[in-house]
């Protein structure tokens, strides 16, 4: 009975991960989210245990994240996909500074302090929103599979500009430069660097600081962290365990929780 | 004499051709896909196997659409609002206001006795209130576009839909869809949150009896129902409903063959 | 060889105007190296002349930002803007300001000096206020905030006079203090003087577009030629300006030429222009043989076709009630009688209403006058959205499919009612 | 005095006081009749917030409401048309509740010049509503000028007399400098509530003052004094438990109102809000309005010097930040909320320099938007969470 697990219900992936109370990762595992959250997240989660061949009820406490955090009935506690992402940022890359995180709906931007501690963030909740929905919309737009659309663009030479803030205008746009006859790697380069304009713009407002850290869904698009790249200027951290991050901060900060009420408790 | 009309919209492309008495001889539909062109060249294409005819025996092509300008055999290029009133005019004569809504616009035109446009609305700067808000919708509850409809008819206690925004809808429905409220209750709140936004666009041009509904959209029965309830008014919306800018299209192009024939001669 | 002498004066107006704000940016440019006073004023309702008599070099930021919008740098300077915390939402000027001043106050005119003193006309909008507000705490600048009441009853009240003219007084005591020059009357009415020559000329000029076909473009043209009247207005160079326009002006009435060569439909245009895309907007419209006969943008600054004239005999007092003014100042029953009165007297076919996010004080209102002008007095009016600043916000193919159709039914009605 | 103690120990008394304020609060303009019936003209006035002098209509016999927007249930279907989807909501849902014709016992409308939509905005009201008399008052920007308080007596006098108009009457000055006692009075006890909050907060939410403020828009003076007096007494016995939340400052929502789902959520989200600029029109005076000599000028020089200060108004060298600056440290807050409606422009651009004044000292602080209409919460939610945790967590 010691082990914890985090649980980050994304809108399309959810990802959930067992670790031990020294914080050293046993298991992960995703499913993709479907409409009953609780059982997504139990899903999940079991996947996680079977590596290691934990038994659920093993589990001491469980932490949840993500837009379904509160759909988790099983949580000892819920914690906001922000706070957890930069927790497991830091857990995974010790000097990052700036994160930036990526989702189907949304993308933020923070700042942390060497604690984890988030000074300052930035979410998208205007017309610029939908980041990685907006490249799903660009995909259909050109009939192309959303896994193609980063190697496609890195085959771009003319880049096109797409201004519109509105993700729905944006796509727009995209349909109106197809039907100029514009290539298909330009466009798509354009709807990278147009997403890529937007999050560097919520980097800025929270102040560039180094090492940058890219977690969510997206750090598997090798076109967006490119584009990302040249545009900050800087390499990202990106590493297999990005799309955990917000789980392996969720189940770190449960330890913390766990250790402040056995302190009480004592 | 026959004429062609084709209407390249950002999910459908259509054709319709006309012979010279104005009688509708062959349709054509299609998905737009990522290849305007191709998909303008395929409806036409149909059009004419359908009417047995070849491409020579096209007097006059008018493009229309948000694609009108990659028609590449069009001869000339008219806007969508002119061809929906002129299409509408002719399906349905007694027709004063008409509403589109399309993939990246809805519109809403008030036509004169001859079909002539006297003022016509679109929906502002923002997206909201499209076709694309149905997308979306169909898209987060995994349901297909042509279902819509029906699935919200079943509804016994509509949801109201807040967010005005495309993008964030999609967030509020799976918020919905989260705490557990039936799909039926979340769509209808999506057509009733659309009609609501047409409603209003038509109040701008001025709502007079017999509205006609033009467009992909107008086939969602749903919709028809929503809008039904909310303005209190008969709707037209029939088969060719979805054509309504290809026959107005290939009405122009029916006045333009005769002037050309005229100077000709 | 024959066009060369019948159009001896074509292209003076912009030629001349152009060489004319090159003399005044580098005036701004070089201020602060001579240690000579820099005031930084907005446009509508400006008080110029008063400013004059103190030597201060004026600049005014809104013609600043327009410029970057023309130059097509605005996207980024307000980009930086909202790095620092500045919302999508707010004034698209504003925040191309303060994206020149956090760079520098470099933009593509040259560099500008920091102010003195700021002075702030109330005539205008809210946002001037927010605008000098934001500049103040950057600058440490002095800031006076010339408080205009809004024409709520079509005119000033006596209130009203009493008010601003006493404002006027006490910053005629500011800008003793600041400058050390005392305030000179004399000099004041010579300004002025020079100030209703260019006036009355201006006039002539936007008047001129009653010709049928109109010599001028009163919005796309315009909008150069108003620049001399709001920057340069009390100098002799703003006269001789107006004086070569109308020679320009009056060329081509003689050939009956004007900007647009077969003109088709005359408009009247409300709202300012989409600056970053001012060349593409004047297309969608030269392709269907539009001239603008009247525009209410060229009003921003002040108001002179109704009468309105500077008068050196009583200084203060009449430029306190120039400063009432401008079109913004305005309450709506006024702007829709002169709206109409442009309709009717430029004999204008149709209203084009361009709304744009970035100005309340424009734009709010404008949806009902739509309204207003279709139901009531039955003109045929377009109403298109975008903005006067950010880039981002013009959809060329929206804006294309509502300005063709709009000119399809103006010309299916015309052949209909044959 | 009916009060008793339930098992918990809290009045029942207050909860039942502000259960049916908010239920007025829900359903704004049902009983405007009953009270115009009783006021002495029979005339009610509307207004619009910020500034809008309450004293001058209530002291010449008529009845000021307070009419801020349409609340979350309004649907729009008539107003998108006459503005533009880039302006507030305020605005806009204001001018459906007209247009749905709920205000057919209003006689008048009161725009005070907050902002560019209002000033305009009465210019649309005039002509949809051609029988409802619509007043525009402009207040002064120029705070140092000499003439400023003249100019505003002029002003005050002018809406007194085109008000008084609409039946044929006079302002009688008397009656004006009664009406300011009683507001007086009542802004007295709105103080005294929010000193109250400040210390327990957790005694009293945030949703249940502005509840009351927001009620007292809505009737008579002396109707709202009397729940005051009732309240400021019941909400004394309140012993509820103090939880582990962060003690906030809420900035920025001072003209749009936010959903009453949105206050109650800021506080669920683990925050105490310990001072807000809610309703500041309605308790705008930081102290007494003179109530000697002329009405006019006494209402006029408070404006100048004794006005909250918000983003609406020029006040020169009083600078916003640091009033927030002492609001913090004097009610002993962790941090600022700024919740600003969705494109209020004044509110916008003020939270450039009150953020940077923050930074500069230290101070936590979040901004977010609201508008009315609003009936989701989760990126809020997710945000004020994420601030709670930071602060809660890591300190």
């Amino acid at each position: 009975m010691e082990f914890i697990g985090g649980i980050d219900v994304g809108s399309r992936v959810t990802k959930a991960v067992v670790i031990d109370k020294k914080g050293k990762i046993l298991g992960r595992g995703t499913t993709m989210t479907g409409a009953y959250l609780a059982q997504s997240a139990e899903t999940a989660l079991n996947k996680a245990c079977q590596i290691e061949g934990i038994r659920f009820n093993e589990i001491e406490y469980i932490a949840s994240t993500g837009f379904g955090r509160y759909q988790v009935p099983f949580r000892h506690i819920q914690i906001t996909d922000i706070t957890s992402n930069a927790f497991g940022a830091l857990y995974i890359f010790p000097k990052t500074r700036c994160i930036i995180d990526i989702g189907a709906m949304n993308a933020r931007a923070m700042k942390i302090n060497e604690e984890g501690r988030v000074l300052k963030f930035r979410m998208n909740d205007k017309c610029a929103s939908g980041a990685g929905r907006f490249l799903e919309r660009v995909a259909l737009a050109l009939e192309l599979e959303l896994d193609e659309l980063g190697s496609i663009s890195l085959g771009s030479k003319n880049p096109q500009t797409i201004s519109n803030i509105c993700a729905v205008l944006a796509e727009s746009e995209v349909i109106n430069l197809v039907t100029k006859g514009v290539d298909v790697e330009d466009i798509v380069q354009g709807a990278h660097k147009s997403i890529t304009d937007r999050i560097v713009a919520l980097l800025r407002q929270v102040g560039i600081e180094n090492e940058i850290t890219l977690t969510g869904g997206v750090t598997k698009n090798v076109g967006m962290i490119k584009a990302l790249e040249e545009k900050l200027e800087a390499p990202l951290n990106v590493s297999a365990d990005s799309e955990f991050a917000g789980a392996i901060g969720a189940a770190l900060l449960g330890i913390m929780r766990l250790e402040k009420k056995n302190l009480a408790e004592n | 004499m026959i004429v062609a009309g084709v209407d390249v919209g950002s999910t459908a492309t259509k054709s319709i051709l006309l012979n010279e008495n104005g009688e509708i001889i062959a349709r054509g539909l299609t998905h737009t896909g990522a290849n305007v062109v191709k998909a303008a060249e395929r409806v036409f294409n149909q059009a004419l196997k359908m009417a047995d005819v070849e491409e020579w025996d096209i007097a006059y092509t008018v493009g229309t659409g948000y694609g009108r300008f990659r028609v590449p055999f069009g001869d000339t290029q008219i806007t969508e609002i002119s061809c929906h009133a002129k299409g509408a005019h002719y399906l349905h004569p007694g027709t004063r206001t008409i509403l589109d809504i399309g993939g990246q616009d809805t519109k809403a035109i008030k036509v004169g006795p001859k079909g002539e446009v006297i003022d016509f609305c679109m929906n502002d700067k923002c997206a909201a209130g499209t076709g694309k808000f149905l997308e979306a919708a169909a898209k987060v509850m995994d349901i297909s576009l042509d279902d819509l409809g029906v699935i919200s008819l079943k509804s016994k206690k509509p949801l109201r839909i807040t967010n005005v925004c495309t993008v964030f809808v999609e967030s509020e429905i799976i918020s919905h869809l989260a705490w557990g409220k039936k799909p039926e209750d979340i769509l209808r709140g999506v057509h009733n949150s659309i009609s609501g936004r047409s409603s209003s666009l038509l109040r701008r041009v001025g709502l007079e009896p017999e509205l006609t509904f033009t467009g992909g959209v107008s086939k969602n029965i749903g919709m028809v129902a929503a809008l039904k309830e909310k303005l209190k008014l008969k709707i037209n919306a029939t088969e060719d409903s979805q054509y309504t800018g290809a026959i107005g299209a290939a009405l122009f192009a029916l006045e333009r063959a005769s002037i050309k024939s005229v100077t000709t001669n | 060889m024959m066009d060369e002498i019948k159009f001896k004066y074509q292209g003076v107006a912009r030629t001349y105007q152009r060489e004319l704000l090159d003399n005044w940016y580098s005036g701004i440019s070089s201020a602060k190296e001579k240690g000579e006073k820099v005031a930084y004023l907005f446009i509508s309702g400006n008080i110029a002349e008063l400013l004059r008599v103190f030597n201060f070099h004026l600049v005014y930021p809104e013609v600043n930002a327009l410029q970057c919008g023309v130059k097509k740098v605005a996207g980024d300077f307000i980009m930086k803007a909202e790095d620092v915390g500045y919302s999508s939402d707010v004034c698209g000027y504003v925040k191309n300001d303060v994206g020149l001043i956090l760079s520098g106050n470099k933009g593509p005119f040259g560099t500008l000096s920091p102010p003195d003193l700021l002075v702030c006309t109330y005539s205008g909008c809210m946002t001037y206020v927010k605008w000098f507000e934001a500049l103040a705490k950057t600058y440490g600048a002095e800031l006076f905030i010339l408080d205009v009441p809004y024409l709520r009853e079509g005119k000033p009240t006596k209130g009203d006079m009493k008010y601003i003219c006493s404002q006027l007084e006490e910053l005629i005591e500011v800008c003793e203090r600041k400058t050390g020059i005392q305030y000179d009357e004399d000099k004041l009415k010579e300004i002025l003087g020079n100030s209703v020559k260019a006036e009355d000329l201006w006039v002539d000029i936007l008047q001129s577009a009653k010709n049928e076909p109109s010599p001028f473009d009163a919005f796309f043209e315009a909008v150069f030629f108003m620049a001399p009247i709001y920057v340069l207005r009390g100098t002799e160079e703003c006269v001789e300006y107006y004086q070569k326009a109308k020679l320009e002006i009056e060329e081509r009435i003689q050939h009956k030429t004007g900007p647009i060569p077969e003109e088709k439909f005359r408009i009247v245009m409300e709202g300012p222009p989409p600056w970053p895309h001012f060349r593409s907007f004047w297309e969608l419209f030269k392709k269907w043989d539009v001239c603008v006969v009247a525009s209410t943008y060229s009003k921003v600054g002040g108001i002179w076709d109704f009468g309105f004239r500077h008068d050196p005999s009583r200084p203060l007092e009449s430029i306190a009630e120039y400063a009432t003014n401008c079109y913004t100042n305005y309450n709506w029953k006024m702007r829709s009688e002169m709206i109409k009165s442009y309709i009717d007297d430029y004999h204008a076919d149709a209203l084009v209403i361009h709304s744009v996010k970035s100005c309340r004080a424009f734009s709010v209102g404008q949806a009902d006058a739509r309204e207003r002008f279709i139901r009531e007095y039955n003109v045929p009016t377009l109403f298109i959205e975008s903005d006067l600043a950010d880039p981002r916000y013009f959809s060329e193919a929206q804006m294309r499919n509502r300005i063709d159709a709009f000119f399809e039914s103006l010309e299916h009605r015309r052949l209909v009612e044959v | 005095m009916q009060t008793h103690q339930d098992g918990n120990g809290y009045s029942m008394t207050f909860d039942r006081i502000i259960s049916e304020c908010r239920r007025k609060v829900e359903s704004p303009f049902q009983e405007i009749n009953k009270w115009k019936k009783k006021s002495r003209t029979g005339l009610a006035v509307g207004t619009f917030p910020v500034y809008t002098p309450w004293e001058i209509i209530d002291g010449c016999g008529m009845f000021p409401i307070g009419i801020f927007g349409g609340g979350s249930d309004i649907e729009i279907e008539y107003a998108d048309s006459l503005i533009q989807s880039f302006i507030c909501s305020i605005a806009r849902s204001t001018l459906e509740v007209g247009l749905k014709g709920k205000l057919k016992d209003v006689d008048a409308m009161v725009f005070p010049s907050i902002c560019d939509v209002s000033k305009n905005l009465s210019g649309i009201w005039e002509r949809n509503f051609p029988n409802l008399q619509v007043e525009f008052i402009h207040l002064p920007q120029n705070m140092y000028s000499e003439s400023a308080v003249d100019y505003l007596v002029h002003e005050y006098k002018r809406l007194a007399d085109n008000l008084c108009t609409m039946n044929g009457s006079t302002p009688k000055e008397d009656s004006i400098l009664e009406s300011i006692s009683v507001y007086n009075e009542n802004r007295a006890k709105l103080r005294e509530l929010y000193e109250f909050r400040s210390k327990e907060p957790w005694n009293l939410s945030t949703l249940e003052l502005y509840i009351i403020i927001r009620y007292g828009t809505l009737v008579p003076q002396s109707v709202f004094s009397e729940t005051l007096d009732k309240l400021l007494e019941s909400v004394l016995l309140r012993d509820k438990g103090e939880r582990d939340s962060v003690r906030v400052i809420l900035e920025g929502s001072f003209c749009e109102q936010p959903p009453l789902d949105m206050l109650h959520l800021l506080e669920e989200a683990g925050c105490y809000i310990v001072d807000d600029d809610l309703l500041v029109g309605y308790r705008w005076f930081m102290e007494d309005v003179s109530t000697e000599g002329s009405p006019y000028r006494n209402l006029a020089e408070a404006y100048i010097n004794l006005s909250y200060p918000s983003s609406v108004r020029h006040d020169g060298n009083r600078s916003r930040s640091d009033h927030l600056l002492e609001k913090v440290e004097k009610n002993a807050a962790a941090g600022v909320l700024f919740c600003a409606a969705k494109f209020c422009e004044p509110a916008l651009f003020d939270y450039v320099l009150l953020k940077d004044a923050l930074e500069k000292n230290d101070i936590p602080y979040l901004s977010f938007e609201f508008e009315e209409k609003m009936g989701v919460f989760e990126s809020i939610k997710t945000q004020v969470e994420t601030f709670v945790e930071s602060i809660l967590f890591f300190s």
